[in-house]
């Protein structure tokens, strides 16, 4: 189990292990939603938002 | 025109969208109109099929859904599409019809770069210069006659009916601080719903749904010049919007000035009912008391502790914020009676509509 | 009468007990109504005040509220009060009044026997032979020209709708078995409300409020023939009734003989909306399909590995249950046009009203 | 096992389809349970995501979902899948876990026939008769040791605990004529959703979802040996499915003969509560009551005057009816308390959960 | 004290005013607290009667009301009583109980002239030293020990947790422009309710039920020296209370700040959850999330657009909001495990708990 | 602490020490209201209902 800094909130993002690059997981203090863009060492990104509607 | 009031003859009309909560609601306010008749109803998924396949209340109307390729020509064409479909078809629409009044937001701002700004741009800007805003309370000059009218927002109408009082009268000004605090009802995200709209994760919520960046500040921003703080909140009823706007004057002003503003700007408007204070249980305005109407209900509440004017308004997104407030403007623009079709006043009790 | 079936004067109105739910009902479909004028409005408790102040929805009305002691003299007298006040007051109400609507129990049941047995007995019995059933859809003959009419109950109106064209077609018979299982909203409690009424205790329930012994069945037994066995359940809606009856024929019965009974029955009625089974949402009686409106929605499923039909209906209680019901049979006692004053459609997409 | 009745290490679970509703609440038991330690939970859609992202009440969960396809080796997996999937995976789901607890249908009749009639056909029919029936109300014996266990319908729950004790009783007998009329939430519908089921469609109904043919009428049939006129509606709630059981004894029964043979059948079951009358708010089982809970309330009327007895029951569907049956017989399985993990008392006042 | 952290010995505890809601909710949690022991409930109007009657989830528990006149010596007293009620009868709750937990508003504000101001002034204000605020997240260090503990305001709770941790990192200053708009459910009346809170009327609303002037304002000032313009509504739940609280700091912030701010505050705090952003259905605050449960859910969205921060708490107002704040401001108090008690995590899905 | 039989549903009604005849207590196990028509020993009856109407 490796882990890797959120860069929304700051906190700790606990990973698995056999990790791939560009994969999303979720950050589990803000729910950011963030993308492995390298994995040795694991570093995340902010995922690109899928802009969700909502209504109106 | 005879001399009741009504025209000789009926106008026809097409919706555009027929099988969605706005064009349904469009279809009952045509067939029950004095001088409409509903000449066509669109949708692609229910071709064929009754009204009453999809609104029950409908069950009655003898028409059936059509192709949204095959328009007939028709006096006033409405158009109840999400966003980006009327501007893809608009020459269509127009050759159809005389009059065509637009539902989505594709014609309610008036600049292109604007579309760009809020939305994903615009691809039949030579159309927005003829456009109208529909809501007959900021003005009915340009909708008289108009043959493109661009119907408002139901969050931006909401608000607005709260807030154009104080504009009017100079209470708030452009650089005054203004928060917009909504609180709307599942209709607003259309038949289509998802995940979120579910009931079991929909029912019960008081869920910031726009925190912030709400795209209807940019028509608030055009039609009444103010840069709101708006925050829209999803709560459990199906019908209604409700603005609590919280504005801090930098003159002070008197309950006395409220009503003066309010009942200046309102008093001759035939779909505005005032209620700020008073006593029983309905003392400020409510979504519930206006559910199916074109009513909008709309209060104040000064605090003078904190400077502040609290400003209320209830209406039904389906009704005063989209069909309704577009077949008031399709009255306006024909020089119809402007209530016809519109005369429906509420229930009580009601629960949750 | 005038040539478009409208009579040449107005017809006047009282309604006495108006600051309830079914009198405001009333209010609002009088002031509505093409050949009524609603003269007066009573309630003991808002005397003086607007109806506005208790019915939000009838802000516009301008009437306030008087005592039921100074009973002008009109055309038409609804009656929306309590069990036992009619029967205390029809003197008074006949002396003002040709015609009598009375919405409560009072004058439902042709014999005094059964006022001992299924309530505290009658103390103006001698009025009961005169009243007319309203429910026009048993019959409309008793109704022209009745000059007292007693306005169904809610819970009966619902399960008579739904098993009267089972009767008959003779596919039950009185010794037939029969189960009527009701889904009833909050507004049959009346504006007085309780501690079993409050918003929380209230809220979500599926509540067996009445599991057997309801008095409705006395006017069902008097009506239609049958003995019932039924059961009503509080369910969270403010406006609606539906009853799901269990019949279970003697003779086999296919699916074709109950759409000739159902369309024998109702073919030719107004107020009635035949949906059993199709596609869509929709298939069977809803009560918030007509929430708000004087219709009915009958239907029915046949259980054939079982022997049973299941009839369905829904209305809404406070209109075809109570005030749409009692305008219609005035309407037709009247000699109006039947439909006047009750066109309203109902609302697609609706919450719970 | 520990002094106190605890095992001296916790048993390990494993939660396929955790990100349903049913599996969301496996996942709250589990994490909350003193013998037990969650594993795994799966869900394909969401991978990787952590248990929160689906279940907000789960937020303090240090957990992600993980494939189907990886399944640990653990001593207990619950599947809460779709119909059909268990029947596919049964022998991967007995390798992985020493018992398997099964929601779904898949397991719950003992005759490969009856999955012929009822659904479409059976692919594993060898493991049938490995197979518990869970609910420990209907006999605990099959379940002590159980490997394989097949967790009731909610429907057939809420039915069988108002009717087994005039079942036990010999109240009622195979030949009877009885009525069952349900009254769901939307819930039971699961996590998926479709039109129907939207907010705005869903809410305040009062709608017959399955009007005749019900198949857990199979179960009820082969767990009683009665066979039932079933008929659905779902109603304005969440959470919670109740029945109505309208029974005609060929006997004449007091009440006293009804308070016996509750009294016998539920004087000792953890998770019965018997509401029969009384006074205050709450006199029978109302669905309210015990959500969140994996209390059942029974209840019962006699109506002398129809020969008839009316039994009540409510449960929470997700819970006894689904999450927490299946926790409380894994605990009966492993020889645990039997109301471990299964302690919450359900909330008053509580709206519509 | 014992290893596992429990004392050797339950603290034994009397609810005054145990019919009410807040009082049915201390019940629940007492009876379920590993360390408590319920001695006494009291009631006027159900006195003798079981607590279940009034309660349903509390039929399994074997107490009575009794008089509120008699009572018992405890280690700890719960006063869910009414404003002015506790101040009247503090010297007899002080001598029955070492340490008395008022959930009124009457021993929260430190001044005896904030009485005058904000209420109807104070008949025991030798008492307000002695107070401690309740609620944990404020400051634990008064709570420890205290003998007369001020369980907080329900929308002062939500409210404070939304800003508490923007003023301690000096986001936003006193004179800073902060907007509270709240919305609440029904529970807030308590159980005597009034026309208002009747199901048909209290349904559905979006209701200005405080458009200004809130009490609550004034624990507010006095705990986080801020003054609000504050607003209240009433929406469609019954348990729940939302904070929606806009400020304008004068320094520009990052969403990188206000994550330090938020952490800061409550990385560790046991009954608070950070929710802001993220994906799915949850992305703020929301109270059906944390119904029945003594957490609040806490989150922010910043709008640099407005140079505005939007900070969102949501709590169940009879648990974190009442019964929950002084079940855990006692654990403290008696230096318990904090969470002891309040373990239950809440429900998905749920309706309109 | 006496006790006394329900006469609806047959179940045990733990009774207070100072109970006065015409006193009403519910049932623990059917809720029925019961009132106390004698005390040495305890006997009790179906309380007279109050017909609460819910409703029409
Ligand atoms: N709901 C409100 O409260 C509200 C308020 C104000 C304004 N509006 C605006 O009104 C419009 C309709 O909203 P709504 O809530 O009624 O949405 P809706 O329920 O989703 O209905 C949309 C309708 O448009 C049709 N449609 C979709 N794409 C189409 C296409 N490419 N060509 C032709 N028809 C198409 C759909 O029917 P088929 O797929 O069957 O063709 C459906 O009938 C939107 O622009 C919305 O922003 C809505
Ligand atoms: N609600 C329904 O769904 C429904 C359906 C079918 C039939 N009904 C029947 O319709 C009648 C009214 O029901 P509701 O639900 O409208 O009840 P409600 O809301 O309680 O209203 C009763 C009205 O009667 C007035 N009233 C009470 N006692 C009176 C008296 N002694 N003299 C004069 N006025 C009196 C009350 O006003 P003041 O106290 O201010 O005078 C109030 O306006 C009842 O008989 C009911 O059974 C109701
Ligand atoms: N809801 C109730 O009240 C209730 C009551 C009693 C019994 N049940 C039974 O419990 C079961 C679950 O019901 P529910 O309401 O929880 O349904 P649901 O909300 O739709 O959840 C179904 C779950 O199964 C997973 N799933 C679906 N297909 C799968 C497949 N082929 N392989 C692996 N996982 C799969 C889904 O997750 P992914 O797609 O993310 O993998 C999801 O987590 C059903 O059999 C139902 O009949 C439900
Ligand atoms: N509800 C909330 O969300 C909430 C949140 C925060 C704080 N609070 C505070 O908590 C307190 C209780 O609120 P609630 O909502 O639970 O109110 P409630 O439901 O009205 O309950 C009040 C209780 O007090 C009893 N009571 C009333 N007057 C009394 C008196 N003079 N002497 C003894 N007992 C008396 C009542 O029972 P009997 O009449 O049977 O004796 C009842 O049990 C209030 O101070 C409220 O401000 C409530
Ligand atoms: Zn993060
Ligand atoms: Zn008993």
């Amino acid at each position: 189990m490796t882990e890797a800094e959120c860069v929304e909130c700051g906190g700790t993002v606990a990973l698995h292990d056999d990790l791939e690059i560009g994969e999303i997981v979720d950050c589990e203090t803000c729910g950011a939603e963030l993308e492995v863009v390298d994995v040795s060492p694991p570093v995340l990104d902010r995922a690109p938002e899928l802009e969700e509607d909502w209504g109106e | 025109m005879s001399e009741d009031g009504h025209p000789t003859r009926s106008a026809s009309a097409s919706v555009v969208g027929a099988s969605g909560f706005a064009g349904g609601e469009l279809c009952r306010l045509l067939t029950g109109h004095p001088d409409f008749e509903l000449a066509q109803a669109t949708s692609r998924e229910y071709e064929n099929k009754t009204l009453g396949y999809v609104h029950p209340n409908l069950r009655g109307v003898d028409l059936r859904f059509s192709s949204p390729e095959d328009l007939e020509s028709v006096d006033v064409l409405f158009a109840s599409t999400p966003h980006g479909v009327s501007m893809e078809h608009i020459d269509a629409f127009r050759d159809a019809a005389g009059t065509v009044v637009d539902l989505s937001a594709d014609f309610r701002l008036e600049e292109e770069a604007d579309y760009d700004e809020w939305y994903d741009g615009h691809t039949a800007p030579e159309h927005l210069a003829d456009a109208a805003y529909a809501l007959p309370e900021l003005g009915r000059e340009k909708l008289e006659g108009a043959d493109l009218i661009a119907s408002g927002g139901c969050n931006a109408t909401a608000t607005m009916l709260a807030l154009k009082p104080l504009v009017d009268a100079g209470v708030i000004t452009p650089d005054d601080r203004v928060v917009a605090d909504l609180k709307v009802g599942s209709s607003e995200g259309g038949a289509g719903g998802g995940a979120a709209s579910s009931h079991p994760e929909r029912s019960g919520v008081v869920r910031p749904y726009a925190p912030t960046g709400h795209r209807h500040e940019a028509e608030i921003q055009q039609e009444l010049g103010l840069s709101l703080s708006f925050t829209v909140h999803a709560v459990d009823m199906t019908r209604g919007a409700a603005a609590t706007c919280h504005a801090f004057p930098s003159e002070r002003v008197t309950t006395g000035d409220l009503w003066g503003a309010y009942r200046e700007a309102y008093d001759d408007e035939p779909f505005v009912r005032l209620v700020a204070g008073g006593g029983g249980v309905y003392r400020y305005p409510e979504p519930k008391a206006v559910a199916g109407t074109n009513y909008a209900e709309v209060g104040f509440e000064l605090d003078p502790e904190n400077g502040r004017v609290v400003a209320f308004s209830a209406i039904d997104n389906v009704m005063k914020g989209a069909a309704g407030q577009a077949v008031h403007a399709a009255n306006v623009a024909l020089g119809l009676e402007e209530t016809a079709g519109l005369d429906f006043q509420g229930l009580h009790p009601v629960g949750s509509p």
